[in-house]
């Protein structure tokens, strides 16, 4: 209220309110802690991911063929990398983002290994 | 209101009951493929417990072991030894 | 004290990350309720690529935006836009690969399907 | 935070991985197929490790934020030292498992060969079998 | 000489991911970066590049940003809406079909641009290809239409298009 | 203080043993494989031979890799016990690195392999023997056991040879991988891994007072260090003896040995048989004589009314005799040589097993201190023993084309020497008079008379009795029965008889040594301080000073 | 089903007892309350200048562990990874002599150009663990590990004909491997034989200046700290671990034709 209060008194010249609205967001800003916000928002998201996890567990239980079961692995692997970028910055220590890193490059040689098993003859061929 | 410490340990907890859970399968399943897909779920359950124990040493080997070359070698043998194993 | 351009990355970057919850959400549910292995892989793209190549473009947006993660936050921030590029290019070759090695192998059934020109193909001997 | 939720989820994990322990120590010593074995030894190599990790974790407190072992500052001063040891979690375990599971690749990669070479000579990867065989050939070697 | 071109691109390739991933500018970042971008370079090139003057070709990269904006606005996104739509809906209105689409390009690089491009939009995956006759089958999750040329224009034509103008 | 000598024991066979396969691309010659090899173990025979020389005059000796004070670095410690099996492993090697010169002619490939394994195994068995950490134990053992694994299974188109590699290898990585646990329950409830810190934490002597390596590792008051000790000490035993039982091959897991020590090429067996199969009865005897002592250590809690480490003991004895027994009851059907050997290390790895109920807490120190001179003896008796006669049977075997013992007879003539010394080797391990194994066997005998275990001390007499059948069978086989028929393919064996023939001379002149007190009586002078709690401190006061030393301000 | 039952019941009894000895504290508080004093002294000690007779100069305590305070650990674990693949080519020996005559067809196109941008990727991000792995967590395993994805895939997507095409030998793979093993054990006696020559003392694995003890590698580099050996023994690692997983899945990967071949008849030998 107190906002469009100033923006009455101010006369309504365009660059005026654009300067207005600027030094309105700059004073949020300054009001809420932008770490709080990040974490709690964080946190508050990671409960349908990990749910969507156990969904994704529920059709690699399932099957019922091989192939069904490597694309659930393929897509919770994918998913858990993406998960752990999320927890790097939750647990605010930036350096273990590595780990998402081999997740991401390993979860696709399993597509590989068993295309590989289902297609060919040798494994090396 | 929810912490993340309370979230941490709680996944933890989850992550380890599911790699019981894939560990009995990798273990009891007659089709190899499909136990191969079981034991490298379990690694990957195991991955997520090393991240939250804070070893990202350990992870940057152990996906690249566990995800990577076991698979692998393990469809290798299965390739060459056949893919359900015969009870006598 | 934050300013107005780390309060932007980190919004735009957060409301990727919803996108990219919401998606995976979805993938899974689809990925439950789908009949066959072939549809499934649709719903596998949306959790690779709406659920994982989209938050983790967020992240990398927030994290740049966060101060108080220090130094290493632009370490964390490059690594996530490296996890995304090579992402983009493997969650692809990774579902062609399995439904290419699937298909030739009849591995998973095919049905429901209302056409299958590739098994027409492959009978008189294109493939 | 809930301290009794924590102590819980951490005891639940324990229990999991002693769990993981016994079953996969039943499939090295009962199952007889030779795969099978290998799956199992290397869950079982996993589970000895994620065990000796979670010997060196600690009890987060309001107020402390764990990090991994490394420290982020080129120049520390004492303070910022103090603090990391009162923030880092234990790095010997890890060391060790660094090393374990190294180990534990190596033996698996020379296991996997053993397997192929078992699996040329004698065509069947069942110890049952072999043993059988082995039998009949002690006894005409012995006789 | 020829070599020199012919690892120029992934060279460099090599040192962006190397200073991305590090997420730093000191100086042993940049000299290992260096170091590590020109043998990681030297190694790969004749894996990635088939013809280096192509791949030192300023328009051909241009097209390929524009391309990458529009697939990610417009494809991606419709893409994304179909599919959360049919997973959503109570009764799964699902009309697979594995549909032949005959597409111009012949480059290995323009092939491998259509199929991931058509693979990664969620609705669509490449299933088979044959290079020679420049047939891709695609499982389709809510076919319109089962006639090849149709199905091309609906399907593959805007990446077919790009792909001809970046790699041909 | 620093000893180089102890530290490049390890470490110089796997520099070698890394730059080998470099020469196998250029150079295809055996005889140069064969001679690097012997360079290396010469050399590394010279090393120890140092220590040894040391560690008689009552030294111990410490090395810190990489200049760290102990609880931080790994430290190797070598006091006599390790002292003695160092050099005789060393010895061993050598022996076996010469005989390779004539042992290559005879196998078709992988010459180079067979080099370079063996240097591997001989760091694994130096560090096993030499370190002073329980991680590094385990590490080595690791070592130790993926090239014996390697070996078994050289000769890959034998099917048996594969066969057993596969049974050997299973079981070894799953005893292996408890061993480590057993280590993480040491770490997780004293805090080290540190051999010289965990006496100082498991043993509540008030000599053992405040020391150095606590500014690092902390001090542990009470039965509460960071773990109840007392429950971690006992699970942590149970989980190492398993894996050290299953190295040295006592009864429930001595299912592999056989075939295993059958299989491979004869000097690896000799090897085996001679030294790696010590190393798990050395780390036995460690833990129990060193770690966990009877002098109130955590182990010595009462279950009962009985302290569990009595306990322990008195269950490893058993197995011992059982596994005597049993190695010595079925050496006799036995009709392929290296098979029967085995079966004879086997029976002689019980006898030093069953001489452990003589480290009970209750029995006097100086039967304790007799059996630990008896089992030491025993040791290098019986590794000199089973190595000649694996070296000499292997040989005729090669020289027959056939492990079959009934191939063998008739040779008496063509080969008097290596035949005079493999029939000493036997009378040697059988416990003939004048020779080596009487008096050790004799010694063990004694000092179990003496502790009050007359069955034990008549079991072992009776385990050499039953064995006296399979080797009057061989020695029968090998002097009186008529040839074959078989035509050997040599005629000469200048290197394996001139390696025989120096064993059995040693066998001869020890034997004699044995009669003299002024030999005999250092020895046991050594074993007393090692079961008293002065060989304790020293052992600790070692490391503590090299701590102080490398600690700095 | 006997032996199943009897198993079963045996393996229950040892999860119980585990669980209940844990319960009476066995390992301690569980979570435990605070770290172990020798973890302090490692943390305190790894990049403490202050300290500098007993520092690291590593700010990655992990790392500084793996190859400095415990590094003969980690050179006996090398030698058990070299072990395990001597064992691989000593029972595959005569395989890698012989012709492959696999015909090498390898998965789709899509998939053939997909990998070959990858594995740049790959390498790259494998490089920089392998070159920061004492800045931040990586290192020489982690770097070769991560790197040995890349020649395990080609193999598996382009088929083994493709190494034979790019004169990736079974000689170029062993000489770099053992010549960066020999060069991992060199770094760690230089200082000894340095010491030794020009009479001071020196230590088999030293990195820093020690109490007794002035020689000592580098400290920094440009303008990050090295950590001394760390830097070295991380590359040579690297190269080594690339190396040898090369070699033995080359190895492993043959075809099951040539590997039969070569196990025809029965060898002599005792």
């Amino acid at each position: 209220m107190k906002f469009l209060d100033e923006l009455a008194g101010t006369s309504l010249h365009a660059s005026n309110l654009i300067k207005a609205i600027v030094l309105r967001i700059m004073g949020w800003s300054l009001m809420i802690d932008l770490e709080s916000w990040v974490l709690t928002y964080l946190t508050l998201l990671m409960i349908p991911y990990f749910i969507a996890f156990l969904l994704y567990l529920v059709r690699i239980l399932k099957g019922p063929t091989l192939s069904d079961r490597v694309l659930a692995v393929d897509a919770l692997g994918y998913d858990l990398a993406a998960f752990m970028t999320m927890l790097t910055i939750l647990v605010r220590s930036p350096i273990i983002i590595v780990c998402s890193v081999v997740l991401i490059l390993w979860i696709f040689s399993l597509d590989i290994y068993v295309a590989k098993y289902l297609e060919a003859k040798e494994l090396g061929g | 209101m929810m912490d993340y410490v309370d979230l941490v340990f709680l996944m933890m907890g989850i992550t380890a009951v599911i790699s019981v859970s894939f560990t009995f399968l990798a273990v009891k399943t007659k089709d190899l493929m499909h136990a191969v897909i079981f034991s490298s779920v379990q690694s990957i359950a195991y991955a997520l417990v090393y991240f939250l124990l804070m070893a990202p040493d350990i992870v940057l080997v152990y996906v690249a072991v566990s995800v990577g070359i076991y698979p692998l070698i393990l469809i290798l043998v299965v390739k060459r030894v056949g893919r359900f194993e015969v009870t006598a | 004290m934050a300013s107005l351009l780390e309060w932007t990355l980190v919004l735009v970057g957060q409301a990727l990350i919803t996108v990219g919850v919401f998606c995976d959400l979805v993938a899974s549910i689809s990925m439950l309720r789908f009949p066959n292995f072939y549809t499934r892989l649709h719903a596998a793209t949306v959790g690779s690529i709406g659920g994982a190549f989209v938050p983790i473009v967020g992240v990398a947006l927030v994290a740049a935006g966060s101060e108080f993660l220090g130094v290493y936050r632009w370490f964390l921030s490059g690594a996530s836009l490296v996890i995304a590029f090579v992402e983009l290019l493997l969650a692809g070759a990774g579902s062609h690969a399995l439904a290419r090695a699937t298909h030739r192998s009849r591995a998973a059934p095919v049905q429901p399907v209302i056409v299958d020109q590739l098994e027409e193909d492959r009978g008189k001997g294109e493939v | 935070m809930d301290i009794e939720l924590v102590k819980f989820m951490f005891i639940l994990t324990v229990m999991s991985l002693y769990l993981n322990f016994a079953i996969t120590l039943y499939g090295v010593v009962a199952k007889v197929n030779l795969v099978k074995k290998l799956i199992a030894l290397t869950i079982l190599q996993d589970t000895v490790n994620v065990f000796t990790v979670l010997i060196g974790y600690r009890l987060w407190r309001p107020g402390l934020i764990l990090q991994p072992p490394a420290l982020t500052d080129m120049n520390p001063t004492p303070e910022i030292i103090k603090d990391f040891v009162e923030r880092s979690v234990d790095p010997l375990p890890q060391a060790f498992v660094l090393t374990a599971i190294v180990i534990g690749l190596a033996v698996t990669l020379f296991l996997t060969t053993i397997v192929l070479h078992v699996n040329y000579h004698f065509k069947t990867v069942n110890v049952d079998e072999i043993g059988g065989m082995k039998r009949r050939y002690i006894h005409e070697e012995a006789v | 000489m020829k070599r020199l071109f012919k690892s120029l691109i992934p060279t460099l390739l090599s040192f962006l991911i190397y200073v991305i991933y590090t997420g730093s500018l000191r100086v042993y970042d940049i000299v290992t970066g260096l170091v590590v971008a020109a043998v990681v370079g030297a190694l790969t090139s004749s894996l990635i590049i088939e013809d280096w003057r192509k791949s030192l070709d300023v328009r051909r990269l241009a097209h390929l940003l524009k391309f990458a904006v529009r697939y990610f606005l417009i494809d991606e996104v419709r893409a994304h809406m179909l599919v959360i739509k049919l997973g959503l809906s109570p009764k799964l209105g699902l009309r697979p079909a594995i549909v032949k689409m005959p597409i111009k390009t012949r480059n290995d690089y323009g092939i491998t641009l259509v199929s991931l491009s058509i693979t990664n939009t969620p609705g669509t995956v490449v299933v088979d290809l044959n290079k020679e006759k420049g047939n891709i089958y695609v499982h389709w999750i809510y076919a319109t239409t089962t006639v090849p040329e149709e199905s091309y224009r609906e399907v593959s034509e805007v990446f077919d298009e790009y792909a001809l103008r970046i790699f041909e | 203080m620093n000893d180089l000598s102890v530290g490049l024991t390890t470490v110089l066979p796997t520099v070698v043993a890394f730059l080998l396969p470099l020469l196998t691309l250029r150079f295809k010659s055996r005889a140069l494989y064969a001679s690097i090899t012997t360079a290396t173990t010469l050399a590394v025979w010279l090393l120890t031979l140092v220590n040894f020389m040391k560690v008689f005059k009552g030294e111990v000796l410490t090395y810190a890799f990489g200049g760290w004070p102990p609880p931080l670095g790994i430290v190797y410690v070598v006091d006599m016990l390790n002292g003695v099996l160092g050099f005789l492993a060393a010895t061993l090697f050598l022996l076996a690195s010469v005989y390779t010169f004539w042992y290559f002619g005879r196998i078709e490939s992988g010459h180079e392999w067979l080099s370079t394994l063996t240097l591997v195994l001989l760091s694994g068995v130096l560090g096993c023997l030499y370190t002073g950490d329980l991680f590094n134990f385990f590490v080595m053992l690791e070592v130790l056991s993926i090239s014996s694994y390697a070996l078994v299974a050289f000769f890959r188109r034998r099917k048996w040879a594969i066969e057993a590699s596969m049974a050997y290898s299973f079981i070894g990585a799953l005893a292996t991988m408890l061993f480590f646990f057993g280590v993480i329950f040491i770490y997780a409830s004293f805090g080290t891994v540190n051999m010289a810190d965990l006496i100082t934490k498991a043993h509540a002597i008030p000599e053992l007072g405040s020391n150095p390596l606590e500014r690092w590792s902390g001090t542990c008051p009470g039965s509460w260090c960071y773990g109840n000790v007392f429950i971690s000490s006992a699970l942590a035993i149970a989980f190492m003896l398993w894996a050290l039982n299953f190295e040295a091959g006592i009864f429930p897991n001595n299912y592999w040995m056989p075939s295993a020590y059958a299989e491979s090429p004869t000097p690896a067996s000799a090897l085996f048989a001679g030294i790696v199969d010590k190393v798990g009865t050395y780390g036995v005897l460690r833990l129990f004589i060193t770690v966990f002592t009877a002098y109130g250590s955590t182990l010595m809690f009462s279950v009962g009314g009985f302290p569990f480490r009595d306990f322990v003991l008195i269950v490893l004895s058993t197995l011992g005799l059982v596994t005597g027994y049993l190695g010595a009851l079925l050496m006799f059907p036995q009709r392929n040589v290296k098979r029967l050997l085995t079966y004879s290390t086997i029976s002689h790895i019980g006898i030093i097993f069953t001489a452990f109920s003589a480290f009970l807490s209750h029995v006097s120190p100086e039967a304790s201190a007799e059996a630990l001179a008896g089992v030491m003896l025993h040791m290098v008796t019986h590794a000199f023993g089973e190595f000649l006669l694996f070296v000499g049977l292997g040989t005729l075997s090669v020289v027959v084309g056939s492990t079959n013992l009934a191939r063998m007879s008739g040779l008496r003539g063509r080969y008097p020497l290596l035949i005079a010394s493999i029939i000493l080797g036997f009378l040697s391990l059988l416990g003939v008079i004048p020779l080596a194994g009487f008096f050790s066997k004799y010694v063990i005998f004694t000092a179990l008379i003496n502790a009050g275990l007359p069955v034990h001390g008549i079991s072992i007499v009776l385990i050499s009795g039953i064995s006296a059948l399979g080797y009057f069978k061989v020695i029968y086989t090998l002097m009186v029965s008529e040839g074959s028929g078989v035509t050997p393919r040599e005629t000469r064996l200048y290197i394996p008889t001139g390696i025989t023939v120096l064993l059995a001379a040693l066998l001869i002149i020890l034997g004699v040594l044995l009669t003299q007190s002024s030999f005999i009586n250092p020895l046991m002078e050594h074993s007393r301080e090692l079961m008293s709690v002065n060989g304790l401190l020293k052992y600790v006061d070692a490391v503590n000073n090299l701590s102080t030393l490398l600690g700095g301000a | 089903m006997l032996r199943d039952i009897i198993f079963v019941t045996l393996l229950i009894i040892i999860a119980l007892a585990l669980s209940y000895l844990t319960y009476l504290g066995g390992l301690g508080d569980l979570p435990p309350q605070d770290i172990r004093l020798i973890a302090r002294s490692y943390l305190n000690l790894t990049y403490n200048q202050g300290v500098n007779w007993l520092w690291a100069a590593s700010p990655e305590a992990v790392t500084a562990i793996v190859w400095d305070y415990r590094g003969l650990d980690t050179l006996f674990e090398t030698v058990v990874f070299y072990g395990a693949i001597l064992a691989a080519l000593t029972v595959f020996r005569g395989v890698s002599k012989l012709p492959d005559r696999i015909v090498s067809v390898g998965l789709s196109v899509v998939v053939k150009r997909t990998m070959a941008i990858v594995t740049l990727a790959i390498l790259t991000v494998a490089a920089s663990t392998a070159l920061h792995g004492h800045l931040t967590p990586g290192g020489g395993f982690q770097g070769g590990a991560i790197a040995s994805v890349a020649p395990l895939l080609l193999i598996v997507v382009f088929g083994k004909q493709l190494f034979v095409e790019k004169k990736v030998s079974y000689n170029k793979l062993l000489t770099l491997r053992n010549a960066s093993l020999g060069l991992l054990s060199l770094s760690t006696v230089a200082l000894l034989i340095y010491g030794l020559a020009t009479n001071e003392i020196g230590y088999i694995f030293q990195n820093q200046a020690k109490a007794l003890s002035t020689l000592s590698y580098p400290s920094h580099m440009l303008d990050v700290p090295l950590g001394g050996t760390l830097f070295f023994l991380n590359v040579f690692e690297f190269l080594a671990v690339t190396s040898g997983f090369t070699l033995v899945f080359t190895l492993l990967l043959s075809s099951e034709e040539v590997i039969l071949k070569e196990f025809e008849g029965e060898e002599y030998g005792y």
